[in-house]
């Protein structure tokens, strides 16, 4: 159905939200997990530190960080629309700020999530 | 599938879900049958306003309406009819508004009020705020607000089941039958059922698509007024059809009168407003038969847009607020369907088929009369355009028809009410169906003969052309003459459709049908009226003539020939006839 | 010009499934979607089915997937779709025959709202009055034509058919915001019904599909306030 | 026995417990988009993944009672978030039998979440060191 109907950018900042948010329990429930591995067994916790460090465990860390940020200021888009209805006329806009801000602060992000494992200055050096 | 029941309202439009509300508050048990959902109904297209004189705005007595009415009816109306009309069309707009209808309002919080054509204070004197609207859309608001109502009183409704035949016990209407229930078929089955009732109410519309210029809706057929004169019932003013002066240029959509009343002009090529030639008192605000001969002979004198077949409506002068806020659909089907702006250009419009002032004729309480003596079809009823009272005589006011469905269609629940109370069901024949059963199964499978586009494009090509604005005796002559042939060529039609699920191909078919009989019956009974009246006009009789034709024409159908024609008086009781000017 | 126009037909009589048929026909650039169909109507297959009536967009009967969107075919141009326009059934509804959808479900929910003016004082001789600003409150929703556009574009609806709908609350909110009407809060709490407003997700294809330009969303954000604030 | 309303329907069930959920949904929201935001620029933009060894979590992190009340708090944001939100998504994609069955292992996949969570937040001493 979704394929079939040439939804407009409403739809698709829905969409994104829930796959967005998806994918963050997913890595909660990790993350959870992770942590608790911390305390039980630090030493095979340090082993799985590794590949989070690891360049692919970098940019997975970038996608949910994306992710994060994106459900984040979307789901704060969806909450001033349930409080001030009369703001529906602006969505669109208000979903182009989310993006604006996404990027504004996203890329820099990226950057220094990344950077470390490429051997590029970051902001530990 | 056999149902009982009280009452019977086929038709779901203004007039049928009054009378349903009526029975339903009566308590009464009614089923409502529609070919279509119940808010589709054509009412919702009217975009004007109803009258009523309410005088929220300026000074306004019921006496003027019913004056405005029998005039703007060229006298052919009937003043008792009127007088009812009128007056009770205070208290039906009151009515509208306790079931919620959302009008708009004036500063003080009142129903706010307009202009329309034909409408005046001091008999004739001068334009006067009479039509209650609710911005353009007010009969999508009376729908949609009756409709509401009804389910809220819990009315029974069959939605899509199609009428296709009337039940009589005792024989058919001329035989002095009475009306027993109908047949139905179900459109998503093909399943017919037969409704057995003590009293039926028809409120089945107009037949507009009869011509191919028109403002009705593709199921505007005429459905009820041909089953009940295949049933021996008479049709009567058929001559009278009304042309709407703005349809939008080619295709007839309506651009509603308020544009006028609001203030719009008419425009011929030469930027000139040409309505002060015609009528210099009301201008654009003539009754509708007077602009769109104006129209028309402004066309066939050349001074169309650019030559061509339409002239401009005008409402630029009148500013983004009141476009916005009083006309928005309409400005919308400018935009839509003509790519114009209201707001800066005119729009292009030409006279579309709008309105039947004719068709089964009924007494002041919607029962339907059986001849032109005044004789009854009992449990027979008939409302709203499908019926001819006859208010409108022979031009309608604009804003009265849907005066007539609310005054007419709530009379005719009340008559109704009262008509079944303690009465028995009527006998009807275990078989009553067999007849049309039969037509419809002959139809599904007839394997060749003539695709029914054919017959339909001719049809309305010629009504168009010979049963328009002006007609004369060689247009009119050719024209029954016609329809007579394309009524043969019908007998041998086919369909492509030999399903039973949801089987438009078979239904529009049929609806073919009854525009033949309407077309025949209207073509017939204007050739044989040697005058000029209201929508009926005659170049060949240019001048309206009382003392031969102040007279209800009664048509009568016969099979293979042309309805036999019969008149009756009209009730005069208060406006003797004048010469009618604006 | 030419149009190629693809519809998914279905005949539950000869079909086991949907299947696309193409047709070409001519159309002049402002003929609308509905007149492509009944000119395959007229002149191809006379066995196509649809609904159709006022051919001008207010009864609501021809709402259809049209390229992608749902739409009126009476008021969609052909010029606003380009030579290649495809033509389904609404989603989200069982289909009766080729673009015909059951909506009977439609209606019940419509009619579960409680679609009508209530207001059991008793009622003056003289209209009730209403300021023309109270009036303007509900006039957006007033408009709704029932045509279903809405309601089967709303992703929330396809994954759950129990879903009341944005048609459904539209047309609630016409009641609710009428300052005449007194039965709000029975409105309120069909509305607050696990099926109620709560399925809506703010996906916005119900104002982008409603014909009539209503804020769909807008609507349904105002009833869902309404029922929290009602809970305090 | 249902009591009907003028729609001629029964009364909806619903105790309020879908306009719960809204609020919660709402509210964990706020609270996450301060608290799961700053978490995640502390993990990557003041300190970096490389560094984070279970020495450094129950260190330096957790090394005072604020930053574990405060990620603790997180976790019970996130449970309810989270989980009320796949709730949704579930019961949109999944029908009868499985619906319910996925709806159960979900709680209490939440509960356990927020068992092990506490655990790690609660049982390690402050500043523990092997
Ligand atoms: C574009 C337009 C604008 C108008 N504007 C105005 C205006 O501003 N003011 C005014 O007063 N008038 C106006 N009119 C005229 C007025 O709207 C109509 O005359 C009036 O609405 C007719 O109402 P009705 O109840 O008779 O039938 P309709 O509303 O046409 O309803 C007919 C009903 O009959 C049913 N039906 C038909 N055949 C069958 C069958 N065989 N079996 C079962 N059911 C059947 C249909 O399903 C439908 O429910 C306008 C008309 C048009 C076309
Ligand atoms: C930190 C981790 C987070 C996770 C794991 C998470 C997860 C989810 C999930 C699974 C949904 C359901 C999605 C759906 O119904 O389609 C959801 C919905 C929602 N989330 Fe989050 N979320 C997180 C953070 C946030 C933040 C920071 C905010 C806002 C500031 C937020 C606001 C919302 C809102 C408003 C909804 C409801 C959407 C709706 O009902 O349409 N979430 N979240
Ligand atoms: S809200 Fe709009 S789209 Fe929905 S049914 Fe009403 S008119 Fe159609
Ligand atoms: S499409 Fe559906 S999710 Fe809400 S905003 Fe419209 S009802
Ligand atoms: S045919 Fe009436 S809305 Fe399109």
């Amino acid at each position: 159905m979704l394929l079939r109907y040439r939804g407009g950018a409403g739809m698709l900042a829905w969409a994104l939200h829930r796959i967005a948010g998806v994918a963050l329990w997913l890595f909660i429930l990790l993350h959870v997990f992770d942590i608790w591995l911390a305390a039980a067994n630090p030493a095979l916790y340090d082993e799985v530190l590794k590949v989070y460090a690891s360049l692919p465990g970098r940019i997975g860390e970038a996608l949910i960080g994306a992710a994060l940020l994106y459900h984040a200021l979307n789901g704060l888009r969806i909450i001033a629309l349930d409080f001030w209805p009369r703001l529906t006329r602006y969505h669109l806009q208000l979903w182009y700020a989310c993006w604006i801000v996404f990027f504004v602060a996203g890329i820099p992000g990226a950057y220094l999530i990344v950077a470390p494992a490429l051997g590029l200055p970051g902001l530990k050096g | 599938m056999r149902i009982d029941t009280d009452a019977i309202v086929v038709g779901a439009g203004g007039a049928a879900l009054w009378a349903a509300l009526e029975l339903a508050h009566e308590g009464v048990q009614t089923a409502v049958l529609t070919k279509l959902y119940p808010t589709r109904s054509h009412t919702g297209a009217a975009q004007g306003g109803v009258c009523a004189a309410l005088g929220n705005l300026e000074e306004d007595h019921w006496e003027w309406h019913m004056f405005d009415t029998v005039k703007g009816g060229d006298y052919l109306s009937d003043q008792d009819a009127a007088e009812v009309l009128a007056r009770e069309a205070i208290e039906r707009v009151i009515e509208l508004e306790h079931m919620g209808l959302p009008f708009n309002r004036t500063p003080e919080g009142k129903i706010d009020q307009r202009r329309f054509g034909g409408h005046t204070r001091d008999f004739g004197e001068a334009p006067v705020k009479r039509a209650c609207y609710a911005a353009d859309r007010t009969g999508h608001m009376i729908l949609q607000t009756l409709y509401q109502q009804c389910i809220k009183a819990g009315v029974r409704f069959y939605d899509e089941y199609h009428v296709v035949d009337l039940l009589f016990e005792g024989g058919d209407a001329n035989e002095g039958g009475r009306a027993a229930g109908v047949v139905a078929y179900r459109i998503a089955d093909g399943e017919i059922h037969t409704f057995r009732a003590k009293a039926v109410l028809l409120a089945t519309g107009g037949y507009g698509r009869a011509w191919r210029i028109t403002s009705n809706a593709y199921s505007l057929a005429g459905d009820g007024m041909a089953l009940a004169y295949r049933r021996g019932v008479p049709l009567e003013d058929m001559e009278f059809y009304q042309f709407h002066p703005t349809g939008v240029y080619g295709i007839g959509i309506l651009l509603s009168e308020a544009a006028r009343g609001e203030g719009g002009t008419l425009l011929n090529r030469d930027g000139e407003r040409f309505m002060a030639r015609y009528a210099p008192r009301l201008m654009e605000l003539a009754p509708r038969d007077m602009v769109s001969r104006a129209m028309y002979l402004e066309i066939r004198d050349g001074r169309g847009i650019d030559g061509k077949d339409y002239l401009f409506l005008d409402v630029s002068h009148l500013g983004r607020k009141v476009i916005e806020e009083k006309l928005p659909d309409i400005t919308d089907f400018a935009r839509i369907y003509l790519g114009v702006e209201p707001l800066r250009e005119p729009v292009p419009v030409q006279p579309t088929a709008h309105y039947a002032m004719g068709g089964v004729p009924t007494d002041l309480s919607a029962r339907v009369l059986r001849d032109e003596t005044g004789a009854l079809v009992p449990g027979l009823y008939a409302a709203g355009e499908a019926a001819c009272v006859s208010v409108h005589g022979a031009n309608r006011l604009g804003t009265n028809s849907l005066v007539d469905l609310l005054v007419f269609g709530r009379r005719a629940g009340k008559a109704m009410a009262e008509d079944v109370r303690g009465g028995t069901l009527p006998e009807i024949a275990a078989d009553a169906d067999e007849p049309v059963r039969a037509e419809i199964e002959a139809l599904r499978t007839r394997a060749v003969g003539e695709r029914p586009d054919t017959i339909r494009a001719e049809m309305t090509r010629l009504m168009d052309e010979k049963v328009g604005v002006f007609r004369d005796a060689t247009l009119l002559s050719t024209a029954v003459e016609r329809i007579g042939e394309l009524r043969e060529r019908y007998a041998r039609v086919v369909v492509a459709d030999r399903g039973t699920t949801f089987n438009t191909d078979l239904l529009e078919t049929r609806e073919l049908g009854y525009l033949l009989d309407c077309a025949q019956a209207t073509a017939a009974s204007a050739l044989a009226r040697k005058e000029s009246r209201g929508a009926h006009s005659r170049e060949d009789y240019p001048e309206r003539n009382d003392a031969a034709w102040l007279a209800h024409t009664f048509a009568f159908r016969r099979d293979d020939a042309q309805p036999d024609l019969r008149y009756k008086p009209v009730s005069i009781t208060r406006f003797e006839p004048k010469p009618r000017t604006y | 010009m030419q149009v190629d126009l693809r519809i998914l037909r279905y005949d539950p009589e000869r079909d086991a499934a949907p299947h696309w048929e193409s047709y070409s026909v001519d159309a002049a650039p402002r003929d609308r979607v509905l007149n492509l169909l009944q000119s395959v109507k007229d002149l191809q297959d006379g066995s196509l089915t649809f609904r159709r009536s006022c051919a001008h967009g207010i009864c609501g009967s021809d709402a259809m997937l049209i390229n992608g969107r749902n739409r009126l075919a009476c008021r969609i141009r052909v010029e606003q779709l380009g030579r290649k326009v495809s033509v389904a059934p609404l989603g989200g509804l069982p289909v009766v025959k080729d673009l015909v959808v059951e909506m009977e479900g439609f209606f019940e929910k419509y009619r579960s709202v409680m679609p009508f003016f209530v207001n059991d004082t008793p009622t003056p001789a003289r209209e009730r009055r209403q300021s023309a600003k109270d009036r303007e409150r509900y006039d957006d929703t007033t408009k709704c034509i029932l045509c279903a556009a809405c309601t089967t574009s709303c992703p929330s609806f396809w994954a759950q058919p129990s879903y009341v709908g944005p048609a459904a609350i539209v047309q609630a909110h016409r009641f609710i915001f009428d300052s005449r009407d007194t039965a709000a809060e029975d409105r309120l709490e069909i509305l607050a019904d696990d099926d109620g407003v709560w399925k809506c997700r703010t996906t916005f294809n119900c104002v982008t599909a409603c014909p009539r330009e209503i804020n769909v969303t807008g609507a349904i954000l105002e009833v869902t306030r309404a029922i929290v604030a009602r809970h305090g | 026995m249902a009591v009907i309303t003028r729609a001629g329907r029964g009364r909806p069930r619903s105790g309020g417990f879908e306009l719960a959920v809204w609020y919660l949904i709402r509210l964990s929201g706020v609270a996450l988009f301060v608290l799961a935001l700053s978490h995640f620029s502390i993990t990557h933009f003041v300190s970096d993944p490389a560094v984070q060894t279970s020495q450094w979590i129950f260190g330096e992190r957790w090394g005072g009672l604020l930053w574990r009340t405060l990620d603790w708090l997180m976790l019970q944001m996130v449970v309810f978030h989270a989980f009320l939100g796949m709730r949704t998504v579930f019961t949109d994609y999944l029908r009868g039998g499985a619906r319910t069955a996925v709806l159960m292992t979900l709680y209490l996949v939440a509960f356990l979440v927020f068992v092990l969570g506490t655990v790690a937040v609660m049982s390690m001493p402050v500043g523990l060191v092997r």
